[in-house]
Formats: structure tokens, C-alpha cells, sequence
């Protein structure tokens, strides 16, 4: 079970700030594509990837039992 | 000034010492919106020695909700934010020297402002401006504070050349946001939040504490109570284009800009030309056509279902188009 | 007002509905110090429809590098917080319903406020207001934020009658605390950060939002870069007088309380009489001792090293001295 | 090895921010008592304490592995 931790407008098109993955392990990028599908997340093509709590890039794994954030930039100020 | 500043030096890692090298600074702070005013009168307070602050805008009622230095007044008035920010900002703390400027923000405008600042604050709408902050303040050497907010949410990181990851090297394209404070709204507490976040950072810089800077990108959602604090060491890349080994600042080349931009998510065209508008001249132009109005640094009017706001320094805004072909046949048949 | 609240209408969470509702709800800020004036200025912004607050004191100097609504004008007229928050407030927005009384909060003098507030903000400075706080909204079912901040660190609490543990629940004695911003100083992010949780918890509760209240106590530290989140369910304590079965409200007792007392880190001394003040009659009298500074809420003037304020609610501030008799000494020669 | 956090003025008094304590495990009272030993953190009979992030009563026990925080409530606004 892999955790997925939602910021900003990507909790709205999921309809929750937290998700669960049943795998025991994957790439970001394939985790990725799995949540574009289910919840047609396409902003995940511009997302910052922390695994737990640290930064990562998309050939990176994460494994049962991390948690995973997806942190879009968001641009007001 | 006396005890003006007691409650600040008492607070050890600032002190006495402290205090007088933040009255020896400079800080520039890009933007008077909701982010820049709240950083602007945190500095203010604290007694930044020199304040410069750079706004295009002026003052709208939809502002206020959110935006700190800013009244009634100033909306009726539609005074530029840059100087409604001065005047406020004067009468908090009137030993500050500020300079404000009412102008579009890209690297040929702020490359002679640079000088001899030590700090720059992001407080920005844009991730446009934001690259070309960050090619600046590499090219320049200046530490910078990213902030960013919408929503309930918001995110800042403090960038540091030569020791940590820049803008680029987390965001390798320039991310085309959706959500901005124009198309999913903004709540104040997240504005304050962030700005929380960049004035400490900027107060540790400017006493020399860099050691107590976050080396972590905070994010944070107040309506779903997160928090989260993300390492991002290993983000730094040896061949980023602005803190690499062979920076080329690709956001410097300011000739690839377009002269008309559309505002996003505002309904507004900005047009820009490199001449100065003479106001006065224009006023009198224009009156004719409709009913003018008409301070010392903008000029407004109401034309058909548009709304055009002329400034001094050759930009205008033609509110309610998001068309620039349309922007652009209304600003040549009253301005041309 | 048109379009004024637009970016807070668009956050989802508000909406229209959540917007009519603020503006038919009516917050009682106790304290217009750091916290107080923050908070207030957000609420009025957001267009909350009425706002009470109470502050005892007046402006000063020391006050400006952290305390948002206050200017270098308000420090040379002396004006009592309460007063000048209110004018700025009101320039912020004209359409809010503002109530600025200058008291001492007591049992006695807040429970007539209390009627059809909903929801009450901590902005004080002490904990012994904060009890009688707490015993007040349990016995009148008002929900009321705790936040409180000294150096660089803070913490908020978001108390929900016959939900949550209340400050007495995770404070059994009340904390003699050494901490306070007189006595270890404080940044004004410090302020800010408890601020935003303080109303982002306000807005949740005033659009009715209750399930997004933070159930956790927070609390943080930007210059160490520390944020913690308790969980502290397990806290609420079924015998609580405060909160509990039986509830006694120990802290309403108002007749145990000193007519004087000493204001903690402050170098001052309160002295309090049942009768109001006659300011004129008092300037009147003291011009023959010492120059009398004097508007429409106070009196002060500078007698041998200690300086003394004259408040027409009946209370005086002897400052330069920790010393109750001493204190009472001066304030019979002059007022006895 | 218990990991101690350590709020506002409890830092400065024990120098550190963040502390362990080489214990398989001990009562939150017999923690304090160690502390207040060690560090002059007389302060510790009027904080709030959090076993991993969540409050506890002096009598509670933190294991190894634990992570406790005293949070002395600040009074300033």
C-alpha cells in the first residue's frame, strides 16, 4: 500500500486530499499514469514529487509503506 | 527612535547587532499584491534600512479583501499599488527610505535595480516573472524567497546561490498553472501564511543567521490542515541553465517577449509600448470621447463594454477582453 | 459593493453562501495588540458583518513593529488601541459593524458582550484572561480560538464546546509562563503564522465548515523551522470544571481578583477603581504638578522617573516601576 | 534512544533544540525528572508533552523509538 498525499487543485479533481495504491512497488512515473487514468489527473505532468518528504524525480520508486506527495506549483501572490 | 524596536532585539538571535545590520539592508521586493504588501509592512516595521517595491498595478476593490497596506481610499483614488504601498508604508515608519516603482518588472527594467540590494522577495502572480527572478538573482548572486498562494494553499522556499537548488532545477518546465487567485480564489490567512514564511527567512538573512534558514520547500493547505516541509537537496542539477556550471539564463533574453500579453484569467489585455505616455496630452484627447479620469500616474476610462487604464510608463489595460486582436483595435481607435 | 469579495467567493469552501453568511455574523476580538489588530483586519476584509473589540491599552511606540493597524500618528496622539484600530478598520471597510470599548476584560465587564457573538478570538496576553475566556464560551456555547506567540514560536487551538478539550483540559494550573514578548522579545512572523491559523479557523466556523477545524493543537518555531501538530482528543477530561459534567466556571469568580496588579515583563504597575475617571477635572488638577498630555480617552503625564496614564474607565497605568505600594504611593499623591 | 523536541524557551535553556535519551523506556515523569537533572529544565512541571504527536499524561510511557515533545505554552499576543 503506497500512500498519495494531494495539494492544491489536484484535491478537487480527486475529490479527496488522500489516496491509497495497493502495490508493493513503482516508479513515480508509472504511479503517475496509473492516477491520470483513474482520476484523470493530467496536471501530474507538472508536479514537484516528494517521497517521503523528499524530493524526487519521475524514474524514482516508491515502495509499500512511503508516502507520496504530489505538490503542484501553484502561481498566485 | 528609542525603544521603537525593543520587543525585536530582545529576541536573541537578532539582538542589538542584529537590529543594526537590518537597518544597513536593502531589500527589493517584487510585487504589492496580496504577498508583497504584507512582506513590505512586515520589513517596514521591522526597520529595514532601504525598501524598493515594484508593482504594475493599481488599486482595485476586488483587492482589498486580501491585500494589507490598501483602503477604500486608494480604490477610489485608483492610485498605483507602488505608491498607495509608499504612503502607507511612510507613516508606519517614516525613518525607512522606499522606493516604489509603477512599472512592468522584466530584465531590462530591474537589471539596474539590483544594485546593492541584498535580498530579493518573490511576491509575484506569475511564474513568468518568477524565472526571470530567479536568472537575475543567480546572474547577480542575491539570495531570493519563492512564495506562492492560492486558495487556502501556498508554498515558499528560499533560494540561495551556490548552496541550494534554484526555481528551475524543481521545476524543469515552466509550469502552466491553472489555479490562480483570479480562477479558484484566495483566502487571506493563506497569503499571511506564506509571508510569515519569507519574512523569517529574509530576517535570519539579514542578521546573518543563514545557518537557521529552512533548506526545505514548505507547502501547506489551512482549510485541510497540512503541512508539509519537503527535502530538497538532491533536486540541485550541475547542468541547470541558471545555478549549473555553465549558466546561460535562457529568461534574460527579454527580445522573445511579446509587446501585448494576455492577463490570465483577468478578462485583461496588457499593452505595452516603449515610448512614455503623456497623460495630459492623452486626457484631452480622450475626453471627448468619453468621460476621463485622470491621476498623476494613470488615466481611465470607460469605452463601449471596456474599461482602459493608460499608464505613465507606456502600458495600457483594456479590461474586458481576453482577446488581444480586440484589445488591440480598441487601443488604436482612442490611443493610435 | 460589487465585486469586493470576489477572490473569496471563488475559493469552493466559501462561495456565495459562505459569503453571505460572514456578513451576517458578528466576532469578538478580546485584545488589539499583535494578534488582536491582525486578526481584526483579515475579518474585516473578508467582510465579516460585526466586529467587538477590547483592548485596555493605548498605542506606543514599541508597539509598531508588530502591531498591523497602528502608525507613527497613533503612537504621538496616545490614542487607546481599541480607538485607532477601529479608524483604520473602518477605512479598511466602511460596511462593517465595528464596537471598540476601552476596558479591562473581567467576568463582569465581558459577559454583556456576549450576546449573539459567534465566535470569540483570543488576542490577549496573559493567561489569566485566557481562563476567564475559556470559562466564558463554555458557559455561554461560543466556540473561541486560542492563539498565542513570543520570539519565534507560536500555537493556535480551535475550542469547541461539548467537542474538544478546552484550555483547561491541557493546562491543568494555569502556566506561570516566563515567556512573553516583554520579556523574550518577538518577530512579527511569529504573529502572522498564529494569525493565519486564527482565521482560516474563523472563516471554517463562520461558513459553517465545522468538519475542516483543525482538531490538532499546533505549534511552531520559523526561526528553527519546527511545526507540530498534537492530537489531543484524549486530553478532554470528563471531570474538567471548565468543560467537564459539572462545570463550576472557576474563573468567573470575578471578586478574588487584585484591583491592582503588576503588567508581567512591563515595568508597570495597574491600578484599577470601581468609579470612572473625570479626565478634565484630573488635567485640571495635575497641570500644576507636571505638563498633562490629554485627548478624549486619556490623561498622561511624567511625574519624578515614572510615567503615569489616566484612563477615563477608572483604571491607571504607572509605568517605571514593579512595585505595587510604590505605585500606590504616586497614585495618591497625584489622584488620592 | 528516545527523541526528545524540545519549544520556545526550553531551547535556549538546554542549548539544543532537539535531544535523545538512551532509554528503552520510562514514564513521562521520570523523563522530566532526568531532564530537569541534566538540563536545569525546571520549566518541565508546566509544559504540554506529545508522544508522537499526541498528548499525554506524566503517568503515559514513551518506548524507544518514540519521539517526545514538551511544548511549554507561550503567553504572548
Amino acid at each position: 500500500m503506497i500512500k498519495i498525499l494531494l495539494f492544491a487543485h489536484l484535491q478537487e479533481k480527486a475529490g479527496s486530499d488522500q489516496l491509497t495504491i495497493d502495490k508493493e512497488q513503482t516508479t513515480i512515473r508509472d504511479l503517475k499514469n496509473i492516477l491520470k487514468e483513474t482520476y484523470q489527473l493530467i496536471e501530474l505532468d507538472q508536479v514537484m514529487t516528494a517521497v517521503n518528504e523528499e524530493y524526487v524525480m519521475d524514474d524514482e520508486i516508491a515502495k509499500a509503506g512511503d508516502t507520496v506527495a504530489f505538490i503542484p506549483p501553484v502561481s498566485g501572490g | 527612535m528609542g525603544n521603537r524596536y525593543s520587543r525585536q532585539i530582545l529576541f536573541k538571535p537578532i539582538g542589538e547587532a542584529g537590529q543594526e545590520k537590518i537597518q544597513n539592508k536593502h531589500i527589493l521586493i517584487l510585487g504589492c499584491g496580496a504577498l508583497g504588501s504584507a512582506n513590505a509592512e512586515n520589513l517596514v516595521r521591522a526597520g529595514i534600512g532601504k525598501l524598493t517595491i515594484i508593482d504594475r498595478d493599481y488599486v482595485e476593490l476586488s483587492n482589498l479583501q486580501r491585500q494589507q497596506l490598501y483602503t477604500e481610499k486608494e480604490v477610489t483614488e485608483q492610485l498605483p499599488k507602488a505608491m498607495a504601498a509608499k504612503q502607507r508604508l511612510q507613516q508606519i515608519n517614516s525613518s525607512v527610505v522606499i522606493d516604489a516603482y509603477v512599472m512592468d518588472a522584466t530584465p531590462v527594467t530591474l537589471l539596474p535595480l539590483l544594485k546593492n540590494v541584498d535580498i530579493l522577495i518573490d511576491a509575484t502572480d506569475n511564474f513568468e516573472t518568477r524565472f526571470i527572478l530567479n536568472d537575475l538573482a543567480h546572474k547577480e548572486q542575491i539570495p531570493w524567497i519563492y512564495g506562492s498562494c492560492v486558495g487556502s494553499t501556498g508554498m515558499s522556499f528560499t533560494v540561495l546561490p551556490d548552496e541550494t537548488p534554484c526555481l528551475g532545477c524543481l521545476m524543469d518546465t515552466m509550469p502552466v498553472s491553472g489555479a490562480t487567485c483570479d480562477s479558484v480564489g484566495i483566502i487571506s490567512p493563506a497569503v499571511q501564511m506564506v509571508v510569515a514564511h519569507q519574512t523569517a527567512e529574509a530576517l535570519k538573512l539579514l542578521v546573518g543567521d543563514n545557518n537557521a534558514c529552512r533548506t526545505k520547500l514548505v507547502t501547506f493547505d489551512l482549510w485541510n490542515n497540512h503541512y508539509h516541509m519537503m527535502k530538497v537537496d538532491r533536486a540541485k542539477k550541475a547542468d541547470c541553465p541558471t545555478c549549473g556550471e555553465n549558466p546561460s539564463y535562457p529568461h534574460l533574453n527579454y527580445e522573445s517577449r511579446t509587446k501585448s500579453e494576455v492577463l490570465c484569467g483577468r478578462n485583461t489585455v496588457q499593452i505595452r509600448t516603449p515610448q512614455k505616455l503623456n497623460l495630459d496630452e492623452l486626457a484631452h484627447r480622450l475626453q471627448k470621447i468619453a468621460p476621463v479620469r485622470h491621476n498623476h500616474f494613470l488615466l481611465s476610462l470607460e469605452y463601449e463594454s471596456y474599461r482602459l487604464v493608460f499608464f505613465q510608463d507606456g502600458r495600457t489595460l483594456i479590461h474586458g477582453t481576453d482577446s488581444i486582436e480586440k484589445a488591440k483595435t480598441i487601443y488604436n481607435q482612442l490611443a493610435g
